[in-house]
C-alpha cells in the first residue's frame, strides 16, 4: 500500500462525484418522464372528450400551478404538445450526457479494479442503479 | 433573587434559558436581516423604473395603489427602521452573550462540544436569505 | 481450536448478515405501510366527501394538468377501486412482515444455537 | 462537472475553503504551525461546524429556489399565453386559488397590464412584454442558481468526508502517541 | 406518618395547580402581546390609508385575492378591527388579573401548609 | 388507563438502561404526537380561515366586483369576480367538486370539526405520555441518587 493516500482520497472523491452526478441525472429523467406521462394522460383525456357528444363545449380547464384557466381545447392541446416537445428535448439531452458520464464512471471503476485498491465508493445497490 | 441556594438543576435551567433567549435573538436578527435584504432588492428594482409607474403597497391587509415615486421613500424609511432595529437586537445579542459568559463563570458551567461564541456566526451567515414569495431572485 | 473458532465466526457472521438483511426489509415494508396507510386515509376521506354529494353535482378529476369533468358514479367507482387496491396491498405487506419476522426469529435461534455449541466445545 | 481529469479541479466554490487531506499527521501538525494535536483537532472540529453551517444555509437556499422555480415557470407560462391573446378581445376565465382548498371564479378582461410581486409588501405593474422579460430572466437565473447550489452542496459533502477522515486520523494518532508516552514512562518506572 | 403523606400529596397537588395557572398566565401574556402588535399594525394602516388621496384605489385582502373597496369602507373596516383588538386586549387582561389572583391565593395556601407542617 | 398503577410498580423494578430506553421511546412518541397535533392545528386554522374567506367574499354584492386575482403566488392581474354563488373545492387526491356557498361552508365546518375531534382524541393520550415520561424521569433520578450514595459508601470502605 505504498500509494499516495492523497491520490486515493481524490480518486475516491472523483468517483463519488461522478456517481452522484449520474444518479441525480437519472432522478431528473425520472421526474421529467413523470411529467411527460401526466401530460400524455391529459392529452388523451382532451382527445377523448372531443369525441364525446355530450360535452359540446370546446373549452377546458388547464392547470398552471395553483390556478385553472379556461381555454379553448385547441390552445390547451397546443400548449401541452409544445410542453411535451420541450420535455422530450430535455430528456434526450440529459440522456445523451448521461451516456458519456456512465461510460466515464465505468472506466474509472474498471481502473480501480485493475489497480486492486479494493475501494468501495459505491454500494452494490448504487452500482446497479447506475449501471442498470 | 438570591442565587446562593441554587441547585444544580436550577443552574442548568437558568443557563438554558439564557441560551434560548440568545438563540431567539439570533434567529430574529437573521429574519430582520433577510427582510432588510429584501427591501434592498426591491428598492434597487424600483429605482430603475419610471417614477410614475403604478405600484402597490400592502399595509396590514390593505393594498393601496400608488406610484413608484410615492412608494420608494416609504420603503427606504422602512428599511432604515429595520436597520436600526437590527442594530438594537445585535446590541442585545452581545449583551446576552456577555451575560451568558458571566453566568457560566459564576456557576462554573461547562458546555460540551461547543466553544465560547459558537453561536455568533449564524446571524452573519444568514444575511443573504430572502423569502420566496417575490419574483426577484436573490444571489 | 483456532480453526473451530474461525468456523464459528464465519457461521455467526453469515447469520448476522441475514438478520441485517431481513431487518432492512422489515423496515422497508414498514415505511411502505405508513405511506399506504396515509394513502388509504386520504382516499377514504375523499370517498366520504363524494358520498355527501347530490347526484347531479359537478365533479372534476385533475388528469395531468387538465381538469376533466367526471360522472359522480364513475368518481366513486374509481376511488373505491383505489381503496380496494391499497387495502389489498396493506394486507400483502402485513403478511410479508409476518413472514419476515418468522425468518428473523429463525436466524436468531441459529445464532444462539451456534453460540451454545461454541461454548460447549470450548469447555 | 466536466470531470475530464483525474485530479479534483479546485473550482472556486464561493468562499468555501477546501479541506486538506494529509497522510503524515506529524507533518500536518508542523504545517499548522506546530500546534498540539488537541489544538489541531479543535480547529478541524471548528471547520466541521462551519461546513455544517454552510450546508444549512445552502439547503435553505435550495429549498427556497425549489419553491420559486415552479412558481416562476407557471407565471411564465401564463404570461406567455396572455401575450398570445394580447390585442384580441378574449376574456379569460379562471378558477383561482383563494385559500386552502377553496377556488373561486373570476373573469380577466383583455388587459395590457399584469402585476408582479416584488417582495417587501410591494407589487409593481408591468406591461405583458416587460413581465415576460423579467420572468424569463428570473427563471433562468433561478435555475442556474439551483445548479450552482447543488454543486456547492456536492463539493461541501466532499469536504465533510475529508474532514471526517482527518479527524479520525488525528484522533487515532493522538491516542497512539499518548499510549507510547505512557509506555515509556511506565517502562522507566519499572527499571 | 400518614398525615405527613396526605399533607405532601395536598402540597404537590397545590403546586401542580399553581404551575398550571402560571402556564396559563404565560399564554395570556403571549396573546396580549400578539394583540398589541396587531393593534399597532392596524393603527399604522389607518394612518397610512388616511394619508392617501380620496380617489386612490385600494383593495382589501381576502385569502390571496384583493378586492377593490372605496376608501371609506376600508377605513370603516380598519376602525372596526381596531375596536375589536381593543376589547380583546381588555378581556385578556381581565383574565390575566384573575389568574394572578389565583396564583397569589395558591401561594398563600402553600405557605400556610408549610407553617402547619412545622408545628 | 387501567394499567397505570401496574406501570408505576413496574417502573421501579427496571434497570437504569432499560429506563433510559423507555424514556427515549416516550420521547420520540411524544415528539411524533406533538408534531401531529401541530399539523392538525394548522389544518384546523386553515379550514377556519377558508370558511371566513368564503363568507366574506362569495356574496351576491361581490358579483362582478373588481379584484386583483392571484394567478400564481407572485403574479396578479385585474379581474372581475363572477359566479359568486358557487366555488370549486379541492377534496383531495386530485378530485375537485363544485359547491354552492352553504354546501361549501358545511364542508369547511365538517372538516374543521373532524380535525378538532382528532385533536381531542390525541390530547389525553399525549397528556398521559407526558405524565408517564415524568414518572420515568423521577424513578431514574431516585435510582441514580441511590447509586451514587452506594458508590460513596463503597469508597469509604
Amino acid at each position: 500500500m505504498a500509494r499516495d493516500p492523497q491520490f486515493v482520497m481524490r480518486y475516491m472523491e472523483e468517483l463519488e462525484q461522478l456517481a452522484e452526478d449520474v444518479l441525480s441525472d437519472k432522478q431528473q429523467i425520472v421526474d421529467l418522464d413523470k411529467k411527460r406521462n401526466s401530460n400524455r394522460e391529459a392529452l388523451a383525456a382532451l382527445h377523448k372528450k372531443t369525441t364525446a357528444p355530450a360535452s359540446s363545449q370546446n373549452k377546458t380547464w388547464l392547470n398552471f400551478g395553483g390556478v385553472f384557466l379556461k381555454l379553448p381545447k385547441k390552445s390547451a392541446i397546443t400548449m401541452l404538445q409544445s410542453d411535451q416537445a420541450e420535455l422530450d428535448k430535455e430528456i434526450s439531452q440529459i440522456r445523451d450526457n448521461l451516456h458519456n458520464k456512465v461510460n466515464k464512471l465505468r472506466d474509472a471503476q474498471g481502473e480501480s479494479d485493475l489497480l486492486g485498491y479494493g475501494l468501495h465508493p459505491l454500494s452494490k445497490a448504487e452500482l446497479n442503479r447506475v449501471m442498470h | 433573587m438570591s442565587d446562593k441556594k441554587l441547585t444544580k438543576e436550577e443552574i442548568v435551567e437558568g443557563f438554558n434559558k439564557l441560551r434560548q433567549e440568545q438563540r431567539t435573538l439570533a434567529t430574529r436578527i437573521a429574519q430582520m436581516e433577510s427582510d432588510k435584504g429584501e427591501h434592498g432588492l426591491v428598492i434597487e428594482a424600483l429605482e430603475q423604473v419610471n417614477g410614475d409607474r403604478k405600484c402597490y403597497r400592502l399595509v396590514h391587509g390593505v393594498l393601496v395603489e400608488r406610484t413608484v415615486k410615492e412608494v420608494l421613500p416609504a420603503l427606504s424609511q422602512n428599511k432604515e427602521q429595520i436597520t436600526s432595529y437590527v442594530e438594537m437586537l445585535t446590541k442585545q445579542l452581545v449583551d446576552k452573550g456577555k451575560a451568558l459568559n458571566a453566568y457560566r463563570v459564576k456557576h462554573n458551567v461547562s458546555v460540551r462540544g461547543e466553544n465560547g461564541d459558537g453561536e455568533k456566526p449564524k446571524s452573519e451567515e444568514n444575511s443573504n436569505s430572502k423569502s420566496a414569495s417575490g419574483v426577484l431572485v436573490s444571489n | 481450536m483456532g480453526a473451530v473458532d474461525a468456523q464459528v465466526r464465519l457461521e455467526l457472521q453469515k447469520e448476522f448478515d441475514e438478520i441485517q438483511k431481513v431487518q432492512k426489509e422489515i423496515q422497508k415494508s414498514a415505511e411502505l405501510q405508513k405511506k399506504l396507510d396515509s394513502q388509504l386515509n386520504q382516499n377514504t376521506v375523499v370517498k366520504d366527501e363524494l358520498e355527501f354529494l347530490e347526484p347531479e353535482s359537478n365533479v372534476y378529476k385533475l388528469t395531468g394538468p387538465v381538469l376533466v369533468k367526471q360522472d359522480l358514479g364513475e368518481a366513486k367507482g374509481t376511488v373505491s377501486k383505489r381503496i380496494e387496491y391499497i387495502s389489498a396491498e396493506i394486507k400483502r405487506q402485513e403478511t410479508l412482515v409476518a413472514d419476515l419476522e418468522k425468518q428473523l426469529n429463525k436466524h436468531k435461534e441459529s445464532v444462539s444455537k451456534i453460540q451454545a455449541k461454541a461454548t460447549a466445545v470450548a469447555h | 462537472m466536466e470531470g475530464d481529469s483525474k485530479v479534483v479541479e479546485s473550482k472556486p466554490h464561493l468562499g468555501i475553503p477546501e479541506a486538506v487531506f494529509v497522510e503524515d499527521v506529524a507533518k500536518y501538525l508542523k504545517e499548522q504551525g506546530s500546534c498540539t494535536c488537541e489544538e489541531a483537532l479543535k480547529k478541524l472540529e471548528e471547520n466541521y461546524q462551519k461546513y455544517k453551517l454552510m450546508e444549512v444555509n445552502l439547503l435553505q437556499k435550495k429549498q427556497r429556489l425549489k419553491q420559486q422555480i415552479p412558481d416562476l415557470k407557471s407565471s411564465l407560462d401564463i404570461v406567455k399565453h396572455m401575450k398570445s391573446i394580447e390585442g384580441t378581445d378574449t376574456t379569460m376565465t379562471t378558477n383561482f386559488f383563494l385559500s386552502g382548498a377553496l377556488h373561486a371564479k373570476a373573469k380577466i378582461p383583455p388587459t395590457k397590464e399584469v402585476c408582479l410581486w416584488l417582495g417587501a409588501n410591494v407589487m409593481l405593474s408591468y406591461s405583458i412584454e416587460e413581465a415576460l422579460g423579467v420572468l424569463n430572466k428570473n427563471y433562468t437565473t433561478a435555475i442556474s442558481h439551483l445548479d450552482s447550489v447543488n454543486k456547492d452542496l456536492e463539493y461541501l459533502r466532499d469536504q465533510f468526508t475529508t474532514t471526517e477522515v482527518m479527524l479520525a486520523r488525528l484522533y487515532n494518532w493522538n491516542v497512539k502517541q499518548r499510549r507510547a508516552a505512557k509506555a515509556t514512562t511506565n517502562g522507566s518506572d519499572s527499571k | 406518618m400518614a398525615v405527613d403523606m396526605e399533607l405532601r400529596k395536598a402540597f404537590s397537588d397545590l403546586q401542580m395547580k399553581m404551575v398550571d395557572t402560571q402556564n396559563q398566565m404565560r399564554i395570556s401574556d403571549g396573546q396580549i402581546n400578539a394583540m398589541m402588535v396587531e393593534k399597532k399594525k392596524t393603527e399604522l394602516a389607518i394612518s397610512e390609508v388616511s394619508s392617501v388621496p380620496e380617489d386612490a384605489k385600494m383593495y382589501e385582502s381576502v385569502g390571496r385575492m384583493f378586492v377593490l373597496e372605496p376608501k371609506a369602507t376600508v377605513m370603516k373596516n380598519l376602525e372596526a378591527q381596531h375596536k375589536l383588538t381593543d376589547t380583546k386586549i381588555k378581556e385578556l387582561e381581565a383574565k390575566k388579573l384573575y389568574l394572578e389572583k389565583s396564583v397569589k391565593s395558591s401561594e398563600e395556601n402553600l405557605r400556610e401548609m408549610v407553617l402547619q407542617r412545622r408545628k | 388507563m387501567s394499567a397505570k398503577q401496574g406501570q408505576e410498580i413496574n417502573l421501579t423494578t427496571l434497570q437504569l438502561p432499560q429506563l433510559k430506553m423507555l424514556h427515549d421511546q416516550f420521547d420520540s412518541e411524544i415528539e411524533y404526537l406533538t408534531s401531529s397535533m401541530q399539523s392538525l392545528k394548522g389544518a384546523q386554522t386553515q379550514f377556519e380561515s377558508s370558511k371566513r374567506c368564503l363568507l366574506k367574499s362569495m356574496t351576491p354584492e361581490n358579483e362582478g366586483k373588481s379584484v386583483l386575482v392571484p394567478l400564481t403566488s407572485s403574479l396578479y392581474v385585474p379581474a372581475n369576480l363572477v359566479d359568486t354563488n358557487k366555488v370549486l373545492i379541492d377534496i383531495g387526491t386530485n378530485y375537485y367538486v363544485e359547491k354552492n356557498i352553504s354546501e361549501a361552508e358545511e364542508f369547511f365546518k365538517r372538516k374543521s370539526d373532524y380535525v378538532k375531534q382528532q385533536m381531542e382524541k390525541f390530547q389525553p393520550i399525549l397528556q398521559h405520555k407526558f405524565k408517564t415520561r415524568q414518572l420515568i424521569v423521577e424513578v431514574m433520578q431516585t435510582k441514580l441518587l441511590a447509586q451514587s450514595k452506594q458508590q460513596k459508601s463503597d469508597q469509604k470502605k
